[in-house]
Formats: structure tokens, sequence, C-alpha cells
């Protein structure tokens, strides 16, 4: 049997004791489907249902998007596949009150890293082994080394360019922008009610495809998830535009690490930089 | 209680007591040598005896250590006992001729000189010394020695003694004077300076902090008391008959719900050291014209009587200079202290009062007598020369053949001057109190960049501070004199009262409202909120089922600071006043 | 240099426009001390009052810079010394990261400025709006990305 | 000696009593040779020695050898006793040892020239109880010394010992025995006098359950040594004694103060402690009777004010041994401020025989305050120098005379000092005083210790006075100012006198100053201290005067005072006197005058002492 043969296994296995003896209402996983690019998510609900569910590397997809849904909510107890980068996703949830522990089941699975490259994300993962989780499911996989080295390379990359340089880039990307807002809405943490773009007394950010608005937007989008984007990629991955939004998150992940010593989701405890201050803050710019 | 007579005199007291302390209590005088309240009576001097005429066995005991008996009669002042203290005294007279308390009792008893072996000694071999150090200390730095006439009072082998703390309790106790504690004592002995009069004399451990204090009751300075240091002594417990004294009280932090506060800290005085041309620190008769006030106090360290520190003597000469440190812009502090000028010229006459064939003089900048009569009264010392006046400043103080030479310029006459002066006072500038800075921060009120305290507008709420219910009076805010520190703390007091006389208090209406709408209950707010004024609220629906928990802000806890509505990213927080909407108009309003 | 047609103008007449978020307890009444004290300064900057530097949200800047604005300021109190006790420690980490921000998406970070100005600082406040407003002409008008974008398609 | 079994009850004792008497009566003779320090310093443990190797050289193993303690007549040891007969020998050497045992133990003839010769009577006695020095003591508290060794304990269960304990233990309570005591009348030999059985009685009533005994062993009058012959010849009396008054108090724990200069008397005690541990006459649940009581040994430094009771207790307490205010007395509050009996060693020793034989036996012997008998120790120009152990009432003339042989050199009597240092000097007048505590108070001297010393009449009573006070100065503690600085200034007066810059008035300053030390001072040193100058002033007022107007010492002792010439007619030119003279001041030819060169002379009196013709002549 291949590994991902035995990991679908195991993860239809889980889900279908779960679900038999009513410990869960709900499973969200992965359907690996043969010919499409990436495995898409499965809402199982049955025992026999169960048997859809599987893990390979096309299972880009981060599940805990799903669970502050309202539907998900109203079903009950909600068991979701997570890989070791998902469950820092789920952390930061768990930290802002938005879902409860005792209101979910973390299924984990092991993860050699997903896309077709694979993804950035991936060569620089540290947590294929997922923590803090209920069960967790495949075969040992070997941690890369040095995954610290490039966690970051996109933003200094840019970083290194001149302030016209970036001027220049950023203004070209922007301006791509067509307001869709995928990038929020495949975000695990936009969990808002009301998104401050949808706020219209005032309006603080023009809804139009404008480059004045998009600038605002990718601006706010960056500076309120700042200290809690988990680095899933996502946004990124479903920006019809291709702009390069992991970037700007990547700049400020970084920034919260040099400045705070601060990643975010690594455990359901931690505080993030913005809810709180040191008096030793740096001075460093103010007159 | 155990009834007795002394001197034919119905006395009662308590089982225990001593001979003494009932006569003491009686108001019967009884002279004592070797005896202490704080130390255990030995009985070795015999001074204190008296005779037991009757209730016991007849003969002469020694009060001190002699206890009561019922039915005793007791004469304190019989031929027999005078006899013997006359004798006492004799003796005592031929071995320590020098000492000055024996001298005088000899002379009040009438010792006659007898002809016997004269000796040099002071140390009457009371034991107090003793006592004092090993019942009281604790310590046993010094004992007895030898037998007999050659008793001695020492140190183990003669040698500085290691477990001497240099208290001093020895010399202070003994009666004669005859103990030096630098002969056994390792360390120099340990004397306290007296804040109140500027370090110029010293203090007891225990003390009344300064005249008029209020509660006018003594204080134990934990770090100097041997018995926070030894665990021994707690002489004062033993003597206070109020047995007030209580070891075990701590500093304790007082907590009070008050609806208003006054700050009236006062001020400091400029470090004038810091200006090595006037040599303060280094020459001894330099002074700060606070030392000076405290010369010439009459509960000062001298009661009164103004002496240069370096003779003792009267100073002749006396030259005060003004503004050191104030309105001084390189090296000191720009502002004007204000207080100066006025104590400076009222200093002139106190100075002609204490030393009438004194001279004074004052270098100035500028005499600035603002205030009712103040100008008169400066014109009055220049009038009836009891100073003279020059214009300028002074460039050098150094030490000459016993005085200091002040040399300044007269700018006046255009001349350079020479004076050689006895004392040299100093009006240093007048900075805010120590800790200010973290008073004015605990209260959230703000301070200049020299620490005193801001009024909420320099013209219309002078006593008012930017935080409601803190007032300020005094030099905290700003250098004061008198008159206009009581008029300040007048003006706060007055606003205090309008404050509190209301039934309920009046709040500024900007306070923080969360949309229940759109409020994602993540708590971040809750961790923004430096009041805790943030917590959670069931919202709930017609059956009073919980539909959501939201944030919500106790409207009497909130500042309105708006710190909660900048971390809510669904903007949510409203601050009253300073609404998202009323802020976007007011930005936009910036726009071309 | 984007050169732009303002460049062109008199730059002598031309004046930035700044706008200035204060809190009210130290830098307004430090502004405030600064008219009391007959001070002078540069007409350039346009105050706006908040409770605290706590309360400056980047968004009100970035729509600040919307607005035309060709410098922002926000002055608080003094670390130690906020009148709400932490509002302006609040406000430091924050804008220290959204200038950061800025800096990273093109913007001159020189535009965003931040100050402490206490309450008796009358005359720093009126030192300190000469001396931005001296930066502020030097930099010249701040093309927002919409006018940039423009006057590079026109290019 | 190891006595493997405990003494459970009385009956254990008498058994163990039956066994040693049987034991020493299996014997045909004992020789018991005084051990004590006076004899052991004339060799006396050689003689021990030299007794029991001759005695095995002849195989006499039916002689019993016997180290006894001191048995008083000092003046002639070593003293070798045989029993049963009770021959008396003086002054035996070992040499003479072959003699004895050849004479008295196999033969029954007597060694002649061993024995006791009157030096008055020139009469030779051959038994103890004749001779004179005994023929008058009645022997209580030295009943044992001399008969027994004081090392074996079985030696002391045989003559009775421990038998008192035993009955107040078995047979009596605790107020019984302070009522036997208090009947019998005993007073405190220690100098104060106080009724023993009353100051017991005081602390039993005191409360608190730890109260202390101390026997007082500091014995510190120069020239007493009765305490130390008693520690040393019987420590059991002692110790017998003490349990008894613990048992009368209710004290478990006793010390015994001991001056370190008494090793011998340490010693013997510490064996006494541990044989009386091993048969449990000391420890827990004496006799079954529940009561448990140890004696611990405490050295003393040798400070005279030590054997003031308080200043005792602050030694003893490891503090400066300074006297305090009494009230409170120890007995209320003394060791570690617990109530604490103290009595000295010879009171002590008289319990044990008060409980056995009864308080009114015990009040038979003695005047009707002063209640059985005093140890003295006589000395000075005496024929028979040593301890006398007579009743109180017995008067001076018959201790000095009787027992003591009368003055040395025939010279004439002047006075007797009681009473140790602080005692006073009685006249010839009052030689037929009968001694006892209130007839000595009554003529300016004091019982004391019981020291007893004789003067004749070449003594300066002046020098006497200040002889004495030197002494009290040299041991006061110093702590109160009349102690230190009066007997201070009393003793540099005397020494103007005896150096003849006396002045007038100085007499009357003599005696305000006696009255203020003696009323004044803090303790009995003080408070006792100035009778010897009273007393020498009371009885002998012109010899001060004599010193003080005329600058002239009648006895010839003041050497500033005196000139020494020779009488010529006197002088039979023997050169005594020239030999002697430290300065050659002395010349003549043998068998004719000699001279004195008065130039040269420093009047040291060597030549005065010297001369065995009363030849030299004092001015």
């Amino acid at each position: 049997m291949s590994p991902e043969a035995s990991t679908a296994q195991s993860l239809a296995q889980t889900a279908a004791e779960m679900l038999s003896q009513g410990q869960v209402a709900l499973v969200i996983g992965y359907a690996p489907t043969e010919g499409k690019r990436l495995s898409p998510p499965v809402f199982v609900t049955t025992p026999e249902e169960a048997q859809r569910l599987g893990f390979d590397s096309r299972c880009f997809g981060n599940l805990s998007v799903y669970l502050w849904s309202p539907q998900v909510r109203q079903m009950g107890k909600t068991a979701v596949v997570v890989k070791g980068c998902d469950v820092r996703a789920v952390n930061v949830l768990l930290r802002e009150n938005v879902i409860k522990r005792e209101d979910i089941v973390l299924i984990g699975v092991r993860c050699g890293g997903v896309g077709d490259l694979p993804a950035h994300k991936c060569t620089v993962c540290d947590c294929r082994d997922p923590q803090g989780c209920d069960v967790v499911v495949g075969d040992a996989v070997d941690q890369p080394d040095g995954a610290a080295e490039g966690r970051y390379s996109a933003a200094e990359a840019l970083e290194e360019k001149s302030l016209d340089e970036r001027r220049e880039f950023w203004q070209r990307q922007l301006d791509k922008c067509i307001r869709c807002y995928a990038c929020r809405q495949v975000c695990p943490l936009c969990y808002c009610k009301r998104c401050i773009v949808e706020k219209s007394t005032p309006q603080w950010v023009e809804t139009s495809a404008h480059p004045r608005g998009n600038l605002s937007w990718n601006v706010v989008r960056a500076f309120h998830l700042a200290g809690r984007c988990v680095g899933c990629g996502e946004c990124e991955r479903v920006c019809p535009m291709n702009i390069p939004l992991g970037a700007i998150n990547q700049k400020m992940a970084k920034l919260m690490e040099d400045e705070y010593d601060f990643r975010s989701g690594m455990s359901p405890e931690e505080k993030a930089p913005f809810t709180t201050f040191s008096t030793d803050d740096t001075d460093e710019g103010i007159l | 209680m155990i009834n007795l007579t002394i001197d034919n005199q119905q006395i009662e007291a308590e089982e225990g007591k001593t001979l003494l302390a009932a006569a003491t209590l009686a108001g019967i005088d009884i002279p004592t040598l070797c005896y202490h309240p704080a130390v255990p009576s030995a009985g070795a001097c015999r001074i204190c005896v008296v005779e037991i005429t009757g209730g016991g066995q007849p003969g002469l005991v020694p009060a001190c250590a002699y206890p009561v008996q019922e039915g005793l009669e007791i004469q304190t002042e019989s031929e027999r006992v005078v006899a013997s203290r006359r004798m006492t005294l004799a003796l005592m007279l031929a071995r320590s001729p020098g000492a000055t308390i024996i001298q005088e009792m000899a002379q009040e008893y009438g010792a006659e000189p007898v002809p016997m072996d004269k000796g040099d000694d002071d140390c009457i071999m009371c034991g107090l010394c003793v006592r004092v150090c090993q019942d009281v200390i604790g310590q046993s730095a010094v004992c007895f020695e030898g037998r007999g006439h050659e008793r001695k009072i020492t140190t183990p082998y003669d040698k500085q003694s290691e477990v001497c703390l240099g208290c001093g309790a020895c010399a202070f106790i003994c009666p004669t004077g005859a103990i030096d504690p630098a002969d056994y004592c390792p360390h120099p002995l340990e004397t306290i300076p007296n804040d109140f009069n500027c370090g110029l004399d010293t203090r007891t451990p225990i003390h009344i902090p300064f005249p008029q204090a209020v509660p006018n009751k003594p204080l134990i300075d934990r770090e100097n008391c041997i018995h926070f240091i030894t665990g021994g002594c707690e002489a004062c417990k033993q003597i206070c008959p109020a047995d007030a004294i209580d070891f075990d009280m701590t500093d304790e932090y007082v907590t009070e719900k008050v609806g208003a506060i006054v700050v009236a800290t006062g001020y400091e005085l400029f470090n004038p050291d810091v200006y090595a041309e006037y040599g303060y620190g280094r020459y001894p008769d330099v002074v700060t014209s606070i030392e000076f006030e405290r010369m010439v106090s009459a509960s000062g360290p001298t009661t009164g009587e103004l002496v240069r520190p370096s003779t003792g003597k009267p100073p002749k000469t006396v030259v005060f200079l003004q503004c050191i440190g104030s309105r001084r812009e390189q090296g000191g502090l720009p502002y004007c202290s204000k207080i100066c000028c006025m104590y400076t010229a009222k200093h002139a006459i106190l100075y002609k009062h204490k030393v009438h064939d004194g001279q004074a003089f004052v270098f100035y900048m500028d005499v600035r007598s603002g205030g009712k009569n103040y100008e008169q009264f400066v014109r009055r010392v220049i009038k009836e020369q009891m100073a003279t006046y020059l214009r300028g400043r002074v460039a050098k103080i150094f030490p000459s053949d016993g005085k200091l030479i002040v040399r300044g310029a007269d700018t006046l006459s255009g001349t350079q001057v020479e004076i050689a002066a006895e004392m040299v006072v100093l009006a240093p500038a007048m900075v805010p109190a120590a800790g200010i800075r973290n008073l004015a921060q605990t209260l959230r009120i703000g301070y200049d960049e020299h620490g005193f305290l801001l009024e909420a507008h320099p013209k219309l709420r002078p006593v008012e501070t930017n935080t409601a219910g803190v007032f300020l009076a005094g030099a905290c805010h700003s250098p004061k004199d008198i008159p206009d520190s009581v008029a300040q703390a007048s003006a706060a007091a007055s606003k205090v009262l309008g404050l509190i006389s209301h039934q309920t208090l009046t709040r500024e209406p900007t306070i923080g409202i969360v949309d229940e709408e759109t409020c994602n209950a993540c708590f971040e707010c809750e961790g923004a909120c430096a009041y805790g004024a943030i917590g959670p609220k069931e919202l709930k629906d017609r059956k009073g089922e919980v539909t959501a928990v939201v944030a919500y802000i106790n409207e009497g806890l909130c500042q309105g600071c708006g710190a909660c509505a900048v971390t809510c990213r669904s903007k949510s927080i409203e601050v009253q006043g300073y609404r998202d909407d009323q802020l976007f108009a007011a930005i936009n309003a910036t726009g071309r | 240099m984007i050169q732009t047609k303002h460049d062109q103008d008199d730059t002598a007449q031309w004046q930035p426009r700044i706008v200035a978020f204060l809190c009210n307890w130290c830098s307004y009444a430090g502004a405030d001390l600064a008219g009391m004290s007959r001070l002078s300064y540069p007409a350039s900057i346009k105050i706006i009052r908040l409770p605290c530097s706590g309360k400056v949200d980047p968004m009100f800047v970035l729509k600040s810079f919307e607005r035309g604005a060709d410098m922002v300021l926000v002055s608080g109190c003094h670390p130690g010394d906020c009148h709400y006790t932490s509002g302006n420690y609040h406000a430091r980490r924050k804008l220290k990261a959204f200038r950061e921000l800025m800096s990273f998406l093109g913007v001159d970070p020189r535009r965003f400025k931040f100050s402490w100005v206490s309450a008796a600082e009358g005359a720093k406040w009126s030192k300190l709006v000469e001396e931005i407003t001296a930066e502020a002409r030097e930099l010249g008008p701040f093309r927002t990305f919409p006018e940039a974008a423009k006057t590079e398609a026109s290019q | 000696m190891a006595v493997a079994t405990q003494l459970r009850t009385p009956e254990d004792l008498a058994n163990l009593r039956e066994q040693a008497a049987t034991r020493r009566e299996s014997k045909r003779m004992a020789i018991a040779i005084c051990c004590g320090t006076g004899c052991r310093a004339q060799g006396s443990m050689d003689l021990v020695e030299e007794f029991r190797s001759r005695l095995e050289a002849e195989g006499l193993s039916d002689v019993e050898v016997r180290a006894t303690g001191c048995h008083g007549f000092c003046e002639r040891g070593p003293l070798v006793v045989i029993y049963p007969k009770e021959i008396f020998y003086c002054g035996v050497q070992d040499t003479d040892v072959a003699d004895i045992v050849d004479k008295s133990i196999k033969g029954d003839e007597l060694v002649e020239s061993l024995l006791f010769r009157d030096p008055v009577s020139k009469n030779r006695f051959h038994l103890e109880h004749e001779v004179p020095f005994y023929a008058k003591q009645q022997r209580i508290v030295f009943r044992n010394n001399g008969k027994i060794d004081p090392v074996v304990i079985s030696d002391y269960i045989a003559v009775d010992g421990y038998v008192a304990l035993a009955k107040a233990l078995t047979q009596m309570t605790p107020e019984a025995v302070i009522d036997e005591v208090e009947k019998s009348g005993l007073r405190g030999r220690g100098g104060g006098g106080f009724p023993t059985g009353r100051k017991w009685r005081i602390c039993h009533g005191q409360p608190g359950d730890q109260k202390y005994i101390i026997c007082n062993g500091d014995e510190g009058d120069p020239g007493a040594f009765m305490d130390r012959s008693i520690m040393e010849g019987d420590p059991h009396s002692v110790l017998e004694g003490m349990t008894i008054g613990a048992y009368a108090i209710g004290a478990s724990r006793a010390y015994m103060y001991v001056r370190a200069e008494y090793p011998l008397a340490v010693a013997n005690l510490e064996i006494a402690l541990e044989q009386s541990r091993a048969l449990g006459l000391l420890g827990e649940d004496i006799f079954g009777s529940g009561f448990s009581f140890d004696v611990e040994i405490v050295r003393g430094a040798g400070a005279f004010v030590c054997g003031e009771e308080t200043g005792l207790i602050s030694s003893i307490q490891g503090d400066i041994g300074s006297p305090r205010q009494r009230p409170p007395y120890p007995a209320e509050s003394g060791l570690w401020d617990k109530p604490t009996n103290i009595n000295n060693v010879e009171t002590w020793a008289n319990i044990p025989v008060i409980i056995d034989r009864g308080a009114d036996w015990f009040a038979s012997v003695g005047t009707e305050k002063s209640k059985g008998t005093k140890v003295f120790s006589l000395v000075g120009k005496v024929q028979n120098t040593g301890l006398v152990e007579v009743p109180m009432g017995t008067t001076l003339r018959e201790i000095v005379y009787d027992i003591g042989g009368g003055i040395l050199k025939k010279r004439k009597f002047k006075a007797v000092q009681t009473g140790g240092p602080s005692g006073g000097c009685i006249p010839e007048a009052m030689l037929d005083l009968p001694v006892d505590f209130e007839k000595l108070r009554d003529v300016g001297a004091m019982m004391g210790s019981g020291g007893l010393i004789v003067m004749d009449e070449r003594t300066c009573m002046v020098d006497v006075a200040k002889y004495f006070l030197a002494f009290l100065v040299d041991e006061s503690c110093g702590k109160c100012t009349p102690c230190r600085e009066g007997l201070f200034q009393m003793h540099a007066i005397l020494s103007r006198i005896t150096e003849g810059r006396g002045r007038e008035g100085d007499i009357e300053l003599l005696q305000r100053l006696a009255a203020y030390v003696g009323e004044s001072s803090l303790c009995q040193l003080g408070g006792t201290a100035p009778n010897p100058v009273l007393s020498t002033i009371r009885y002998f007022r012109d010899e001060y005067e004599a010193h003080i107007d005329h600058k002239r010492c009648p006895a010839g002792v003041c050497t500033s005072l005196v000139n020494f010439g020779i009488d010529s007619e006197a002088c039979k030119g023997c050169g005594l006197c020239l030999k002697d003279c430290p300065t050659e001041a002395i010349s003549g030819e043998k068998k004719a005058p000699h001279r004195i060169d008065e130039t040269v002379c420093v009047q040291c009196g060597v030549c005065y002492e010297a001369c065995p013709f009363d030849a030299i002549t004092v001015e």
C-alpha cells in the first residue's frame, strides 16, 4: 500500500469511528480526486462518506477557514483534518475566542509538503508534525533542514530594493487589484462579521477598484493580519490577479519576529504583539 | 500593689518595682550614677542608698536595685544616708577628681576632701557601659577586667573590638564622659545627620522629624536602630512609660478612596556643588540659604547662634550670592526662582540682628521684588545699610588666611571687587521635590522639563490639572513664595469643595461604546484597556436565552482614550465625541 | 524623485499640508501653550485633536494621505506620561509597524512623523512644526498612488 | 572499686554494709595513714607504698593499709594510726616503716621516737585520743576522716554511710527532713550562721519545677582548709548531705563549686560521684523512692568573692564572679534565676549525722543558739596547728592552750583572730569567751568559716589589720564603690601609718571609712571587711597611737619605725644574726657581743627573728 493509501485509510477509519460513535457531527477533510489540480474539501457527516477522505500533496487548502462559518457551527461538534501549518491558524482562532477547543476535534496529518513545486511555505516548514491535535495520522515525515532560512525570502527580496523601486513595484501590482476580496474570503483569520471595507459610515476604504482604495485595502488587510497571519499562503494562491500578497504578509510576520520574537499561531495561549506593549519598545524615529 | 512608706509618705507600688521607681513615682528624688532606666540595675555605685528604718532588716540598701516590700519604711535623706553618700562621693572624687558630675554632686552633698590617695581616672566603674553593651545592645564589646581597685573596663585583650557596632551607647550612657569609643571601636562612630537641619547637626535613631511636626511624635529610624540591627536594645521600650513602642509596626500602604487629590509636594534646592567656583562642599563656610536659615533659627543646630562652621565663631563678614543656578540657561536652570531676592533681604536683616558689627554684601543680577510691600522691604535693607548690594556675578571664591576671598564684578561701578568674607551664603535655585515625576506619572498629570507640575490652563485653570480631581498647590507647580502658595492652596481647596459638594459627579461624555451587531467578541480590546473597563456581555433574545456574547464597556470606568477602538479590526467601538464619522469628516476637511 | 508638475511650481510659494493627530493632554496642550506663549509656527499644519495618541488608527493616516496630505504627524505624551497610562505605548508599537509597512510598499517613511510633545513643550512644538514643514517642503508634494500611476501612464 | 549491682532498697544497703564491715573486721589490724594534702606534701603517699610492700614482703595479709583523709594534726605529719589499738605515730618517714612493722604490727611494742611528745609537759602519748590535740575535740563532721579510705565507697558504707539517705528517702517526707534539720539547730558553717533548716524551708516553699542545690566548696579564707579536708577525706558525707537536702527542697540537680586549687578534692569527689552513680545512690529513682538527683562539679578559678553566694552563682553561670544585690535571695531566684539553696561543705557534712542520729542528739551538742560542733583551722604562733573540731561553746582558751598547746617559744599571747580575713582580733582579756556565732559577733569578730590565727606579742596589730585589708583589697570584686574605693583608701591609710606617715585623725577617718564600707557595701565581703581594722582599733588603739603619735611600732614589725640594736648582755655572739643579715650591717667576733651599724641596716628584722636569745632590741 502506498503512503497516501494508508494515510487515507487511517483518516477514513478515524472519521468513521468518530461519526459512528457520535463524537462529532461533521468531519471536514480533503477528497483527493483524479484529475483535479487540488484536492477539494469534503464535509462528511456519515461513516460511509468517510471513505472519501484522503490526503496527498494536492491538499493545499487550509480547512480551518470553515470552522467559524455559521453553517458548520450549526451542525455541532466538528472534526477537521489539519496539516501542521493549519494548526497554527486554528491556534489563532482559539486565542481570539472565535472557536472553542471543546467544540472541535483536530485530526492532524503528517505532511511532506503540498503544491507542485512544492510551495514556498513547505520548503521552510517547521511544523510537519502537527502539534496539539486530538489524533494524528500518516507516516512520519522528515523535517526540512534550516527551515528558518528563507522564511521571509519574498519580503527580503523587496526590502533590498530601493524605496522608489518598491513604490513602482507595488504601484504596478496593486493597480491590478480588482477588489474581488478572494484573499479575504479564503483567509481563515478574516472572520469579521462585517469587514471594514463594508463599513460605509464612514467609508474608510474606497470600494471601487481604484489604485487609491487598492492601497488602503491592502494596507488595512496587511495591518489587520500583522501578528496574526500564519503564512498559509491561501490569499496569494487564490488571487486571480496574481498579486504577491504573501510578500506583504511576510513583511509583517518578519517584523513581529524581529521586533517581538513572536510567531503567530505557535500556541493557543500566546498574546499577540498588538494587544500589548512594552515600556522598553524603541523610540527610534520618534521626534 | 505593695504599700510602703518613703520619707514618711504612704506609697503604693507595683510588685517587682524598685524603691527608686516607687520613689520617683511619688516625686521623691534619689540621686543615681550607675542607674539608667533602660539598663538592668547593678546597685554598684551606692549613691542611691536609702535607709530601711522599719519593716525589714534595718540598714542601707541601694534604691535602684532593692525591690519594694510590704510595710517597708524608708528614709531617703537620713543622716546615715547622707553620710554614706558623702563618703561615696569623697571616694569617687579621690578616684576621679576630674569628673565634672562627681565634682558637682560632691559639692551638693558637701563631701569634704579627705586626705586620700588621688587617682586620675574619670571612670567611676559604674559599669553602665558594660551593662548597656551586654544587656541592651547585646554585643558585649566592653567588659570588666581584673578585680578590686585594679578593675578596669576594656575590650578583650585591650584590642579593638570586633563585635563593637560603633553605636556609641557606652559613651552616651557614661555619667562622667570617660569613654571615647574610638579607643576600641574599629568602625567610625555612626552619626546620623539631621536632615531637617541640613545635616548641620546629628540626631538619634529615634527622633521627631522636625519641630512642629504633625503629629509631633517620635519615630524610629529602622536603618540606624540598634534593635533592628542586632535584635537587642529595646531600651526605648523599657523606658517608655506609655508602653507606646511597637517594633512590629511596619510601613504600610494606606488605601483611601478619595474624590480629589491636592498635590503640594513643595520644593528642594538645586545642589550648588556643580559650580566649582563657589566651593560649596569644599569650604565649610560656604553655605546655602536654607542652611543659613537653620543656623539662625532658634530651633536650629546652634539654637539660633550664628557661627562659622569652620571656627564656631560669629562671622564678621557675610556675602550673599543670588541666582545660584537660577536664570542660567547654560549649565543651570532658565527660570527665576522668585523667592531668593526677598529671603536674602530678610537674611541680611537677621544677620544684622545676630551680629551687630557684622558686614553683609549681596551680589545680585536684578532685584525682583514684585509683591505687596516687597520693594519697600528691599529698599529698607539697602537704605539702612544692613547690606551692601552689588550688581554683578561672582567669578571665584577661594580661601585665604582663614577667610574666603569672594572675587566678583560690580557692574554698576565697572570695577572688580574682592571681599574677604567669613561666610558665604548661596541662594540656589528652587527645584521640584525629588520623585515628582513618578508621582506625576502615577496621577497621570503633566510636568515640564524641570519637573514642575502642569496646570490645566496657565491662565484659566491654574490650580487644576488635566486629570479631573487632581489639583496643585505651591512650589510643586512653579517657584512660589509663601503668600502665593497659600493663595494657590486656598484656591485648590475651594476647587475640591466645589467638586465634592455635589450630590452627583459629572463625568466627561467621551467614552467608548460597542456596536453589538458587529462585535466579533475577540476581546482584544480588553487587553488594550488600561482601566479594566471592558468585559463580556451576553446578548439575550426575548426568551432570555443567550444568543451571543459581545464586548461591553463600563461607562463608569471608561476614560475615553480610544485604545480599544484602534485595536478593533471590525471597527465595532466608537468613542463618543471622537466617532469615526466625526474624525473622517475632520480628516476630509484637511483635504484640498 | 518623482518629477511632477508641482515641481515646476514656485516652490517658495508652495506650502506642504501636514495633518497632525495630537493627543488632548500633552501635545494638543503643548500646541496650545505655544499659542498662548505667542510662539509662531507654520500654518501648514492641520491639527486634529484626539483623546490620546493611542486613538490614532492607521486608517486615519491613510485617509489623510488619500486626502492629499504631504505629511502626517502623530504626537502624544512622553513615555510614562500618558494621561491614560499606556495609550502612547500602544501607539508607539502600532505606528512603528505601520511606518515599516508603508515603507515596504514604497511610501517614503519620512512623510509619516511621530513625536512626543508634552503640555509644557510649547517651544518644542513650535520648533517641531518648523522643522517638519521644512522637511515636507524638501520632500515635495506627496503623490498618492493614483496620481503617480497617472503620471507614470502619461510618461 | 566497681560494685556491680545497684542498691534499690535500704535492705540492699544494709547487706552491702554488712559485707563491708565484715571485710573490715576480718583484718587483724589496720594502718591508717593520713593522705590529706598536708601529709602528702610530707611524703605520706610514699609511706603507703612502703607499708604495702613491707607487709607483702612479710606476708602480713591480715593487715590493711588505709590511705585516709586528713587527721587534722597537720603540724606533726605524716600521721600514722594503727588500729584497733589507735597507736598514734607522728612525723613518720619511710625509713621508719620497717621499725613500725617489726615492733607494732608483728610485735606488741611501740616505736618511742615516733610517739607524740608534748612540747610543754614533755609527756609522751601512745594513743590517738590521749593526745591533747585530740583529747578535747569532738568529731562529728570529721567523724570518718582518718578512719576510711575516701576513694573506697564501701569504707564509707561500712561506717553507716548512706543510712541517713536511705532513712530520709524511704521513711521521711521532705517536710519531715526539713523539720528535723530545723530542730537540730544547725546553722550555716560558711560564715553567716543562717539556720539551715529555715533556709531549706524558704527554698522548699518556692514555686517552680526546677530548683538547684549548690555546695559551696570555694574555701577562700587564707589558712582555712577544713572544707578541703572534708572533701578530700570524706567526700561521700558531703554528697549524702546534699542528696538529703535536694530531696527536702525538691531539687534534682546540684553543683559542687570547688576551687581549682584543690585538685585532690576534685579528684576524690569525682571518684565518689562515679561510685555513687554506679550504686544508684545518684541518678534516677534513688532507693526506689522516685526521687532523682545528680551532681556536677564546677571548678572555681579561686576568687575569694566567689564564696559569696551570688558571686558563686554568677561564676557557675559563666559570668564574672561578682555578687549582686540581694534580695532576691538565691532561695527565690538563684542559679539560672531558679530557686537555689547554697550551703557550704561543712554544713552538708553535718546533715547525714543529724538525720541518722536525730536532731535531739545533735542539739545536745553546743550552746543554746549554736548547736553542734565547729571545725577550726588553728594556725599562727601556737604549738599545735591543725584542724580542730570542738563543740560550740568551747572557750578560746581551751582551743589555744589545751588543744593548741599554747604559744610558741613561750612568748606572750596577744590576740586571736577569728573568721578569716574579715574577722576580728580578740584580745587576751576575752580568752574565756565561749565560741559561738553571737558571742564572736558581739566582740567584733565573727565565726566565718572557722579560721583561728593566734598572735603573740611580736605581732603588730596595725600590721595585721593592713595585712588582712591588703588581702581584701586584692579580693574585692570591684563592683561597688565602698568596697573597691573604701578598702583601697583604708589600706592606703594603714600603709602610711605603718610607714610612719600617720596623721592625727587617721584613726577616726579609718573608723568612719570602716563604718561606711561596712554598711554601704553590696555584699558581705565589704560588709565584714572593716572588722580587722575596727577590732584592732577597739582593742589595740594604743598601738595605732604609738604608730601615729610616736612613730613607733611596739611589736617591732613595722620596719620603717624600728631601729634594731643588740643587747650586749644577752648576746652570746653565736653569729646567727650576722650570717642572716642581707646588708652585712652586723659585725662582731664569735662569742663576743655583736653590733649593728644603723647606717647600713634596712630594718628588715631578719636578725630579730633569727636571734635565739632575744638579744636583738627594738626601739
